[in-house]
């Protein structure tokens, strides 16, 4: 049904492999077989291998030493035989081979062919199949033992089970295991138990002995009862080369009845020691879970950055951003300072001192100029003066005096007198001379 | 759950043990597995002590009825 | 809070300290994841703490009380 | 002011810082800029100093029931 | 006239020094011109003292706050 | 005639002596000019010594402030 | 007659000498055109002699006023 499901997978060779051999060696864990052996090797190892063929196919095969050592007979090229084997796959080589539990040659006794018939008659009904073989509890807590109440084989069934499992609840259900009645107090057991018992598992036992001493064994009416029980069956049944009926029809063939009670039967010890150690572990386990967890929180605070860090690169930062500011408002401070200083110095450089000093000197100047103007025009009209003095004097009609001659003038209207006949006696007279004048008074007139 | 049986315990057990040693549970769950761990081991230690320790017959008596009688191993 | 179970306080918990290592935070944020941090491994703790507890419990009850336990689980 | 954050902050800082250093503003300008930069800066000292004692409080507080808790485990 | 800026002021007075650089001023000219140049400068001045006393005063306050809370949270 | 600028005065000034370098006045005017124009002169130096005086007031006022400042700044 | 001024004094005593040069006039009218320009050239120098002072007393009291006062300026 899962078959569209597969087709989708891709498997890998090896996961395909696994998959096959999981299929084929359950579907096949049980078959009867039969061929000619040939290409026969037996080693030291005591195995045998060899190859079982008929006129169109060749299986390989092998027996092991345990199985071979209860053959009745030696393997030899050609012979044909009949076996009971499982079907192997073998992983790392991808072939397929047979393992051999039991091997008989063909055309045995009659009785031996009633029982090869028998067999083959109930593994087709399905007796033999694995499937229908019920698992064996691990913890039975009541096992019902059908064999003989005397001799040593329910001895030995109790006494290994007691000191397996000391507190172990056994039942013995007394059967005769030979004889005539064998096969109906076995059969009988069976139902008996499966109805009244509450058992887990039952043991069928007995002892060893020849065919003929097995055959209730071997009868289709135990094997049915076996089959047929409800309860889980371990035969132990003779000696480990005697293969009945019983043993393959039971769900777990014992090599022998000792053994069966070792199967049916856990070693308490065991089972307490396997519980502690589940206990052990499962605690260690979960303590473990538990430190792990403690370590991984511890790791993770561990590893939880504390912010201190982010906080001291921010001090950093705001410690950088608050002296640059500063030191750019000193510089700009400053700045302002030396452009404020120059331009103070160019002030003073340029006071008006000095233009007032030129200003003074042109000034100085002009009044110089001043001066030296008025005095040239004084001067000036000084000389124009003096000419026309010095011309005037030239000109001055007292001149002819220088001569000797005078001038007379009527006093005090300063006419000039030119005619005596104009002058009365008595008359006063201005006499200018070269040098001097004479005031003089007329006395005679002639 | 008294009422599985020893096999089904012991390997619920053992899964549980397995889960527990994978470290991939969550801690709520690893306590309850750990919870359930620990009285699954209690209850296979119980069953182990809760059987009796005899050894009986089964046999018919006269009326064909079944009867338990002790078994004389000597 | 304490009703997150450990595994998701953990994972938070993981979560912050990758913020937090990331180095991407603000300073508020950081304060607050560490601050959340450390009260999720503070949680984390308590919640072991009770684990094992309750495992100390569990183990001792088993071995002192096993008997009793039987004796009730019947 | 106070609600803006550290980074705003610091932003704002780092742009006053900037435009001071390029040296274009005015006198008075320059003046006011450094006055609420020095704010800003006393500012973010503040938070950091919050920050801090809040983280040394967390640390402390943590540490005091972190190591207990580690010795009770033991 | 103290409403003007210090850039207003340097550049009027940068302005006068041209002018009396110039030596075409009448004299009373050049001398209003340089007695306000005077003036200017001493505003100058004064504004530069203000600013620097505001600087180192807000340098000081915020250095003082700073290691005081420094102190305090040792 | 003092609330004449120096400008004014000193063109007047100027002006006489170019009359009285003419040689068109009579001496009598001449006379008057040159009253006139030392008159001019004297007021002129009167400016400029009250110009000189404030000058060098002013000079010593802002030097002595100035230089007190720049100390008390550094 | 003294009301006349430097220029008219002169021009008129020029006129009396070539009066006097052309030799037409009678004794008495030399004899008082001489006279006239005696007095004329009398007044003119007096006129010349005024004129001097008042310069030489505009002069001394600028300087004198001069120097008194850069004296005081130094």
């Amino acid at each position: 049904m899962n078959k569209k499901k597969k087709q989708n997978i891709i498997y890998t060779v090896s996961d395909f492999t696994k998959e096959l051999k999981t299929l084929f060696e359950e579907m096949y864990s049980f078959i009867w077989i039969t061929g000619e052996i040939s290409n026969l090797i037996i080693p030291r190892s005591g195995h045998v291998y060899f190859s079982l063929k008929d006129s169109h196919c060749i299986i390989s095969c092998v027996m092991f030493r345990t199985q071979n050592k209860r053959l009745k007979f030696n393997f030899e090229n050609g012979m044909q035989i009949t076996g009971m084997a499982r079907l192997s796959i073998y992983e790392p080589r991808g072939s397929y081979q047979l393992i051999f539990e039991y091997v008989e040659l063909k055309g045995a006794g009659s009785s031996q062919t009633a029982f090869e018939q028998l067999k083959k008659n109930l593994f087709n009904k399905g007796f033999f199949d694995e499937k229908n073989k019920k698992p064996i509890p691990s913890l039975p807590s009541k096992i019902s033992i059908i064999t003989s109440p005397t001799g040593a084989v329910v001895k030995d069934i109790i006494n290994i089970s007691q000191r397996r499992f000391e507190n172990i609840f056994l039942e013995i259900v007394p059967v005769k295991v030979q004889g005539k009645d064998a096969e109906y107090e076995i059969v009988k057991a069976f139902e008996n138990v499966n109805m009244f018992s509450k058992s887990d598992v039952i043991i069928l036992a007995r002892g060893g002995g020849s065919l003929e001493d097995l055959s209730a064994f071997n009868s289709e009416k135990v094997a049915m009862a076996v089959y047929a029980s409800k309860i889980p069956v371990i035969s132990g049944i003779g000696h480990e080369t005697d293969y009945t009926i019983c043993d393959f029809t039971a769900d777990l063939r014992a090599p022998t009845p000792s053994a069966a009670a070792e199967l049916a039967v856990p070693e308490k010890k065991d089972l307490k020691k396997n519980i502690d150690l589940l206990r052990t572990n499962l605690i260690n386990n979960f303590k473990k879970n538990i430190l792990f967890l403690f370590q991984r929180v511890l790791d993770l605070k561990i590893r939880l950055k504390n912010p201190e860090t982010i906080i001291d690169d921010m001090r950093l930062t705001l410690e950088d951003l608050e002296y640059r500011m500063t030191n750019q408002l000193k510089k700009k401070l400053n700045f302002h300072k030396y452009e404020l200083n120059w331009i103070k110095n160019s002030l003073y450089a340029n006071n008006p001192e000095k233009k007032i000093l030129k200003l003074k000197k042109d000034i100085q100047n002009l009044t110089n100029k001043t001066k030296l103007i008025m005095n040239l025009i004084i001067k000036q009209c000084k000389a124009e003066n003096n000419q026309q003095k010095a011309k005037l004097n030239t000109l001055s009609p007292i001149n002819v005096l220088n001569r000797g001659y005078s001038i007379t003038r009527k006093y005090p209207q300063m006419n000039i007198v030119k005619d005596s006949k104009m002058i009365k006696k008595g008359a006063r007279l201005e006499v200018i001379l070269k040098k001097g004048k004479l005031l003089c008074q007329v006395e005679k007139n002639e | 759950m008294s009422k599985k049986n020893f096999k089904e315990l012991i390997s619920q057990l053992e899964e549980i043990v397995k889960e527990l040693e994978s470290g991939e549970l969550s801690l709520e769950n690893a306590l309850k597995k750990f919870e359930k761990g620990i009285k699954y081991a209690s209850l296979c230690n119980e069953k182990l002590d809760e059987a009796e320790k005899k050894v009986s017959l089964l046999i018919k008596d006269n009326k064909g009825n079944f009867k338990e009688k002790v078994f004389n191993n000597e």
